[in-house]
């Protein structure tokens, strides 16, 4: 249990609060007349394998929250993503260090990356009602009211890239070539998943991390000639493993999911390769995309940052928080208890243009879950470097549209 | 002449080992520095090699010269380019090393007469010249005893620093040791030799120390030193003694009370 | 038989690293008697360094920089944080060399930053065909060649040169060396420099054909088991360990598919096996020295 | 006699393990602090410090083959982990994605996870006799290459990277120790199991140290052949040193993630094993109280490592600027490493002599 | 007691031992002498397991000793000191002696990790003759210090009482006074002769100091290369020209 953090308040404006919540202003904040929300992050910020993709989101949170507190704040408070900033390391003991630190002290966590890292927490999250955005996709967050996941997960996502596959090309076989994990195994039961629903021959391949040890993926593709490969690994192992095929004469199709992309590989040997066999599958649009949503975040990080879809996941997977908090406080209750069952009540967030309607339904539970993604062809630039081409615009394919998720995808390769 | 003057030297700042220790070799002469086992005598040539740092040792009060210049704040390398060198106790052979490879080792600080000194040294140990190519490890303990000395000569030192080069010899061996030792020092160099073996060590010396637990008590030339009652009695034994006879009762030195 | 000899090819490309990583572990080895695990951590620097002087220098020149550059930074650690240590048990110094490591790493890291950092090097995935459809990757007959030529400097370095004899010396007895004259301070030093640009070429091959980033240096932790397979204290053992592991790392690759309840990625742990194999036959590695053990 | 506490009549007096009446009153002063912390420190600190006390008994453990036997093995991370999931196995829940046996009473699974590691060790221990140094480091690391692919393979046991499974949940005669109740905090429960077992983990390798068993460590580790002149059979005490250490990891491993209520199979690589043989060296290897020194040190260093950024107010905290608060932190910890390292080779437990024997010398330097 | 049957062993090419024979009896003690390198060590190592001899018999009172291990040879009754003190330098003197009383000693590990009972009851009467030999050798001012401090001389003694303390039947000495001074040599040359009236165990002596060997030992062998060269009492073996020319010199003949 959390001793001695049970005192109940009555904040600035008038709504209930426990834990995390100050009548004294943020410590940086300019609004001197503003009670303070404290918000945790836990993060992969220095020598994780992770730490690229978690700068990024970590920076377009921490942006995020400033442009709220710019905007009045919530309820006479401004939000602190800034005090409690832990580094996990990816590694779930840490994780759980940083956040037994500061759980004390923040009312819910703005971000908790990685799934075995936040795996480590969650129980202990349940027992205390806290809320966290997560960055990670596995389908696994389906299932918990504490985790406010957004976009598709890695299992709806890579079910749509074999169905966009066969709408296009129709593929005979489909091999999964992903890392070890329910970040890998997720996308991996996905691709299963539809595969099977669709007739065609699934193969699985798991790797490691590491642009050396991508050998044996790369043998087991020429090897096996799949029509198609969806490839869920890090940028420098896609590069490695679709470099590595097309040179000893692979021909047919990648299609990476979330964050196997870095615009910085159409610079690397693999990019004619690249260029003729992939392509990339997003939960949601890219960082360069025309909504309401993206200007802001362009706007609120400035244009000294290289473009990156880190600051978009970031970025994104902000608003349900910020949503659960408007309506906690709405509903005059800022405990974790209130925030915990405002969250469990959405049903829709606003993500100002960045997902489509529908997505956000918290209150849908497991059926609730957004199924839409879409698929790019990012080696190919019409005008800025980040400017990538969409090729298909957010859709949910056949089996996703029918699939019931009644347990994590990843159990089920 | 080099010249130790006042000495103190303690180990891991604790352990006060040498206590005011004063000696000196004069050029070209052989100084023989006796003592009983733990005396402080190895102790003493790391000072003046510099080799004190290796094993958490320091001098922390007096000082050493070479020809009145102080090199005790030298370091090793130094102190064998000036001319002093050691040759540790237990020979300390390379013995991964061919022999001649061990005698180039020698002539680090001086590549310059490399060659020449190389034959300087195979003149003077026939058995050495054999033997350059095989790997020292292998060489017998007088053979080993020899090229510790010739490596140290290479560097053409005008001080050579024995430490017990008999120990653990046979008595031929021993004999041929102490004609080498002559040899040299009548090539000019001069010796300073620490020795259990008093006998040897005091038949081919000019001048003798005495070292008990780091003070020298007895400082005396070689011959007047072989006179010397107690240095009869507790360093050369008495030949006509049997080991049988020895009583079990602790004896107590004259110069120490 | 095609996939057969592209795999030895291959193999050998990459076994071609090993060695040269293998190499710098050996030669800190034999110097101090210490496997420094902070060459992984080099390894990545000399990468990272050649992505940034390439644009100004060119690879060629670039790497040559980076290598100085990465030796100079692997002294500037000995002095700092291994010469207080002379003397220390070996296992004290391993791991201030593993903290210097996480140290080191997070600085590269720093400098690698969020973007994919190339080492921009002339070959690419370029392949030549021979007779009989064979191909043959061009960056690994670079990564032979190159390897080839540093073997060669070395032995003669170690064999016929003054400093080198001094290295030999001091790495069996650092007191007796120090009694010849020898500065055995400037014997580690130069022996961590030049283990650190070895590293630098190293990391900079390994990277050849794909792109800077933090898991090069899990490629250096494969030179463990290569050495010790060589014989720790062994130079020709580190390359033909390196050759060795190289290719059986790379036939595992490539036939691994028809043993799939070994898991995905045995390739990986081969090394560790091929060791544990040779270890069983011989306790000092295929060319280590046996350490000269009586009573 | 009462008068003359150095004065011994008897060697029963002498073998005796807290032979001074200063060694006796220390030792219960921290007993009793050790007891009394739970109602003294907030859980979330309690959790580390018995996490600090599992750890502790890994490196005791570590501390048997390596500091007193002289076998060094980079190896620990493995028989932490065969602790770990034999534990995991036998008491995780039986209808979970991963295999468990349901059985949670912490007296079956804790020695069977011991045991088991211990074959594991005794297993590896006929290819340790045969190495030495550096080459049986090495090989011992190779270990954990060889089994982390096996255990991230297998993820019918342990779920696989990035998943993971949970820990055993223990208890204690039917005494549930995993749940907060009206008495006790889930964490103080933890804490004080920990405790406990610490405190009779440190006995059992005190008494074997001092035993012909551990003399017999000893004397392989200064001298191996004089020893095996001297009657020790080499191959028998070596495996006998690797049993019981790895019997001490599995134990250990069984515990180490009980806190946390979770764990992964990516966690017991290269970096843990290193972690353990610092915590030996920094603790000063071959003496109980230094191993244990050196886990809380190396355990709780990360938690006081992260307080320094706030003291350094011009390093950013913005994890996109070099250099900010959080490359400082991992920094600072391979740094310290070193800096323990190098000024005390003894390790902690040596800074502890050198203060007593200052104390019992002065003002007299030497 | 003890037949040494025409052993060979060489390593890499160098005949280390080349057909050595010889019997040691009761109460005897024999002393073996010969120029460096000539395998003095070797046989002592032969003897108690270290090395295994390409050819030959060792039996100590019928029993075969030939490629046992050295700790089922030290069990069968061999002790031995060696010839650069190889004692173990991080325990104490009781410890070390404690050691030598290793097979003496008995309770498993089990035993040891309990101390309840059995072990210490054990460790108590082991220690009481520890302390016996203690006094017979003089060492009581060191008992506690960790031997690796202590003076050379002692270090040496240490030595001979860790061999004591097994209560051997044989007992090997290699070099007992090298690098000692004539004080340390008389006293150690006091303790053998002791341990010969007192305990009655018979010896191996290996050394170069000729006064020692010459004043001490019941009959000496000269090896020299591996072989044996002359085998008589003292008096026969120093007047033999050929142990004159091969190791004795002119010094001893004079
Ligand atoms: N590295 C060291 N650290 C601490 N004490 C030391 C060290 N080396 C030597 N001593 C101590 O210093 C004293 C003198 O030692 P030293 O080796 O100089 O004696 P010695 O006269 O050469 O004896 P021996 O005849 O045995 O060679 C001894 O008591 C020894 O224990
Ligand atoms: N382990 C070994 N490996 C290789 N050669 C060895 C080994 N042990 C002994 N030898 C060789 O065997 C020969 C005899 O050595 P041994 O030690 O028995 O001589 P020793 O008579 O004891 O000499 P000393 O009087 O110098 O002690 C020597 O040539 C030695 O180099
Ligand atoms: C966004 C990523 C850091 C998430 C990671 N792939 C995980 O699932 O753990
Ligand atoms: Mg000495
Ligand atoms: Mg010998």
């Amino acid at each position: 249990g959390c001793r001695g953090a049970d005192s109940t308040d009555k904040g600035a404006s008038g709504a209930k609060s426990d834990v995390g919540i100050t009548k004294e202003p943020c410590p940086k904040s300019e609004h001197k007349d503003r009670g303070c929300i404290y918000l945790g992050i836990i993060s992969d910020l220095t020598v994780g394998p992770f730490h690229v993709l978690a700068v990024p989101i970590t920076d377009a949170q921490k942006a995020f929250w400033k442009r709220v507190n710019a905007q009045g704040g919530i309820g006479g408070y401004d939000i602190d993503a800034e005090t409690y900033v832990r580094d996990n390391k990816y590694n779930p003991q840490t994780h759980n260090e940083a956040y037994q630190e500061m759980k004390g002290k923040v009312l819910a966590l703005a971000q908790s990356l990685g799934s075995p890292t936040t795996a480590a927490i969650l129980p202990d999250m349940k027992t205390n009602n806290i809320i966290a955005a997560p960055a990670a996709w596995t389908s696994a967050y389906a299932f918990e009211d504490n985790i406010l996941e957004s976009g598709a997960n890695y299992c709806i996502e890579s079910m749509n890239a074999v169905d966009y596959a066969n709408e296009t090309f129709k593929p005979k076989t489909v091999m999964a070539v992903h890392l070890a994990g329910d970040y890998g195994d997720d996308a991996a039961a996905g691709a299963k998943i539809a595969a099977e629903k669709l007739g065609m021959t699934f193969i699985n391949v798991k790797t490691d991390s590491g642009t050396d040890k991508q050998a044996g993926a790369v043998g087991a593709i020429v090897q096996q000639k799949p029509d198609l490969v969806i490839l869920t690994t890090g940028p420098a192992d896609a590069a490695a493993i679709v470099g590595g095929a097309a040179q000893r004469g692979f021909t047919g199709k990648f299609i990476g999911t979330s964050p196997s992309w870095n615009q910085g590989l159409l610079a690397t040997a693999a990019a004619p390769a690249l260029k003729a066999l992939y392509l990339q599958s997003s939960p949601w649009k890219s960082w360069a995309s025309d909504t309401p949503g993206h200007k802001a975040m362009r706007e609120a990080l400035g244009s000294s940052v290289t473009p990156n879809d880190g600051y978009t996941s970031g970025w994104v997977w902000s608003y349900p928080l910020l949503a659960a908090l408007k309506k906690a406080q709405a509903d005059g209750d800022l405990t974790r208890a209130g925030l915990l069952k405002a969250a469990k009540s959405l049903t829709k967030v606003d993500y100002e243009g960045m997902l489509p309607d529908g997505a956000g339904n918290y209150a849908g539970g497991a059926d609730g879950i957004f199924r839409q993604s879409l698929i790019y062809n990012p080696t190919v630039g019409a005008g800025g470097p980040n400017d990538i081409k969409l090729e298909k615009d957010y859709f949910t394919g056949s089996v996703a549209k029918d699939y019931k998720l009644d347990k994590p995808c990843y159990e089920k390769l | 002449m080099l010249r130790v003057q006042n000495l103190e030297v303690v180990y891991d700042d604790v352990m006060l080992v040498l206590r005011g220790v004063s000696l000196q070799v004069p050029p070209g002469r052989i100084v023989a520095l006796l003592g009983a086992n733990g005396a402080g005598k190895t102790t003493l040539l790391r000072a003046l090699s510099g080799l004190l740092g290796v094993h958490d040792g320091a001098i922390t009060k007096g000082a050493v010269t070479l020809d009145e210049k102080p090199i005790h704040r030298l370091r090793p390398a130094a102190v064998v380019r000036r001319g002093v060198t050691q040759v540790m106790e237990g020979r300390r052979t390379f013995a991964e090393l061919t022999v001649e490879e061990n005698l180039r080792l020698g002539a680090h600080t001086r590549p310059k007469g490399r060659a020449e000194a190389l034959e300087r040294m195979y003149g003077l140990f026939p058995v050495l010249a054999q033997r350059r190519g095989s790997v020292a490890g292998y060489l017998s303990g007088g053979e080993q005893q020899m090229l510790a000395m010739g490596r140290a000569l290479m560097s053409d030192p005008a001080y050579l620093l024995l430490d017990e080069p008999s120990l653990g010899l046979a008595p031929r061996l021993v004999e041929q040791v102490r004609d080498l030792i002559v040899q040299i020092n009548r090539a000019g160099t001069g010796v300073l030799l620490v020795e259990q073996n008093a006998t040897m060590a005091l038949s081919i010396a000019e001048h003798g120390y005495v070292l008990e637990t780091g003070k020298v008590v007895l400082d005396k030339p070689a011959a007047e030193l072989l006179a010397d009652d107690d240095i009869r009695e507790f360093y050369l034994g008495r030949a006509e003694r049997s080991f049988r006879d020895v009583k079990h009762y602790k004896r107590r030195k004259r110069w120490l009370s | 038989m095609k996939d057969f000899v592209e795999s030895v090819l291959r193999g050998i490309g990459t076994g071609s690293v090993y060695a040269l990583l293998g190499l710098g572990f050996v030669i800190i080895y034999k110097a101090t008697r210490v496997i420094s695990f902070a060459q992984p951590a080099f390894m990545l620097a000399g990468a990272v360094l050649v992505t940034y002087l390439v644009g100004p220098l060119g690879f060629f020149l670039g790497l040559a920089a980076a290598a100085v550059l990465t030796g100079g930074l692997a002294l500037g650690v000995e002095r700092l944080a291994v010469r207080p240590m002379i003397g220390r048990p070996v296992f004290t110094v391993a791991i201030i060399t593993l903290g210097i490591d996480i140290a080191v790493r997070v600085v590269v890291n720093a400098a690698i930053g969020l973007d994919v950092r190339q080492v921009g090097d002339p070959w690419g995935l370029k392949v030549w065909k021979l007779p009989g459809g064979v191909q043959v990757e061009q960056r690994h007959v670079a990564m032979v060649l190159t390897t080839a030529v540093l073997i060669a400097l070395l032995f003669v370095f170690f064999r016929y040169t003054r400093t080198g004899l001094a290295m030999r010396a001091a790495s069996y007895d650092q007191e007796a060396a120090l009694a010849q004259g020898v500065s055995v301070g400037a014997v580690f030093a130069l022996s961590w420099a030049l283990a650190g640009a070895l590293a630098a070429v190293a990391g900079t091959f390994a990277a050849v054909g794909g792109s800077v980033s933090e898991s090069l240096w899990l490629i250096a932790l494969t030179a463990l088991p290569v050495i010790i397979l060589g014989g720790l204290d062994s130079l020709p053992g580190a390359v033909i360990g390196g050759l060795a592991v190289g290719t059986v790392q790379e036939l595992t690759a490539t036939y691994q598919g028809s043993l799939p309840w070994l898991g995905g990625n045995i390739s990986v742990v081969t090394p560790y096996v091929v060791m544990f194999l040779v270890l069983l036959v011989r306790p000092y590695g295929l060319f280590g020295t046996r350490e000269v053990e009586r009573v | 006699m009462r008068n003359r506490p150095l004065l011994r009549t008897s060697y029963n007096q002498e073998l005796a393990l807290l032979d001074t009446t200063s060694k006796k009153v220390a030792v219960g002063i921290l007993l009793a602090v050790g007891v009394a912390l739970p109602w003294l420190v907030e859980d979330q600190l309690l959790q580390l410090i018995g996490l600090a006390c599992v750890t502790a008994i890994g490196a005791i453990g570590l501390n048997i083959v390596t500091g007193y036997a002289g076998q060094v093995s980079l190896g620990h991370a493995f028989f932490l982990a065969i602790g770990a999931y034999t534990a995991a196995a036998i008491a995780g829940d039986p209808d979970a994605r991963t295999i468990g046996f349901g059985v949670r009473e912490i007296l079956i699974w804790l020695p069977a996870a011991g045991v088991v590691a211990a074959l594991a060790g005794v297993l590896v221990a006929p290819l340790a006799t045969r190495l030495r140094g550096l080459y049986l480091a090495i090989v011992t690391l190779g270990l954990v290459f060889i089994g982390g692919h096996v255990i991230n393979e297998w993820s019918s046991l342990t779920g696989g990277p990035g998943i993971g499974r949970q820990p055993p949940a223990p208890t204690l005669l039917g005494y549930d120790l995993n749940t907060g109740d009206a008495f006790l905090t889930r964490d103080q429960k933890l804490y004080l199991l920990m405790l406990v077992l610490l405190v009779i983990a440190a006995l059992a390798a005190r008494n074997l140290a001092r035993s012909r068993v551990g003399r017999a460590f000893t004397a392989i580790r200064d001298r191996d052949i004089a020893a095996g002149v001297m009657g020790v059979n080499l191959a028998r005490y070596k495996t006998i040193a690797f049993g019981v250490s790895s019997f001490y990891a599995g134990c250990a491993g069984a515990l180490l993630y009980v806190g946390i209520g979770y764990f992964d199979p990516t966690t017991f690589n290269l970096l843990l094993s290193v972690q353990y043989i610092a915590m030996i060296l920094i603790g000063g290897a071959g003496t109980v109280s230094g191993a244990v020194l050196g886990a809380f040190l190396i355990t709780l260093l990360p938690r006081l490592i992260r307080e320094v950024p706030s003291f350094l107010p011009f390093i950013s905290n913005s994890p996109a600027e070099s250099p900010n608060a959080y490359q400082l932190e991992t920094v600072l910890y391979g740094v310290l490493i070193i800096v323990f390292l190098i000024f005390e080779p003894r390790g902690l437990f040596g800074i502890w002599i050198r203060l007593r024997n200052y104390w019992k010398a002065w003002p007299f330097s030497y | 007691m003890l037949r040494f049957e025409d052993v060979r062993l060489s390593f890499a090419g160098v005949k280390a031992i080349d057909g050595v024979s010889f019997t040691v009896a009761k109460d005897e003690l024999f002393a073996v002498i010969g120029p460096n390198g000539a395998g003095k060590t070797s046989i002592f190592n032969v003897i108690s397991g270290v090395y295994r001899p390409q050819h030959g018999r060792v039996t100590l009172d019928g029993t075969d000793l030939t490629g046992l291990r050295p700790d089922k040879v030290a069990k069968l009754g061999v002790a031995r000191t060696f010839q650069n003190v190889e004692l173990f330098q991080h325990l104490t003197v009781l410890e070390n002696l404690m050691l030598g009383r290793h097979h003496h000693i008995r309770y498993g590990t089990l035993a040891a990790i309990a101390w309840l009972g059995r072990a210490r009851r054990e460790e108590i009467a082991n220690r009481a003759v520890v302390e016996d030999i203690v006094d017979f050798l003089e060492l009581a001012q060191w008992r506690r210090l960790p031997v690796g401090l202590l003076p050379y001389g002692v270090q040496k003694r240490v030595e001979l009482g860790r061999a004591l303390a097994m209560e051997p039947k044989l007992l090997l000495l290699d070099e007992p006074v090298a690098g000692m001074n004539l004080e340390e040599t008389e006293d150690m040359a006091r303790f053998i002769l002791d341990v010969r009236e007192e305990l009655g165990i018979p010896m191996i002596l290996v050394e170069h100091d000729m006064g020692l060997v010459m004043d001490l030992a019941d009959r000496v062998m000269v090896v020299d290369f591996g072989v044996p060269v002359a085998t008589g009492t003292p008096a026969e073996v120093q007047h033999n020209p050929d142990v004159l020319r091969a190791y004795l010199g002119e010094v001893e003949a004079a």
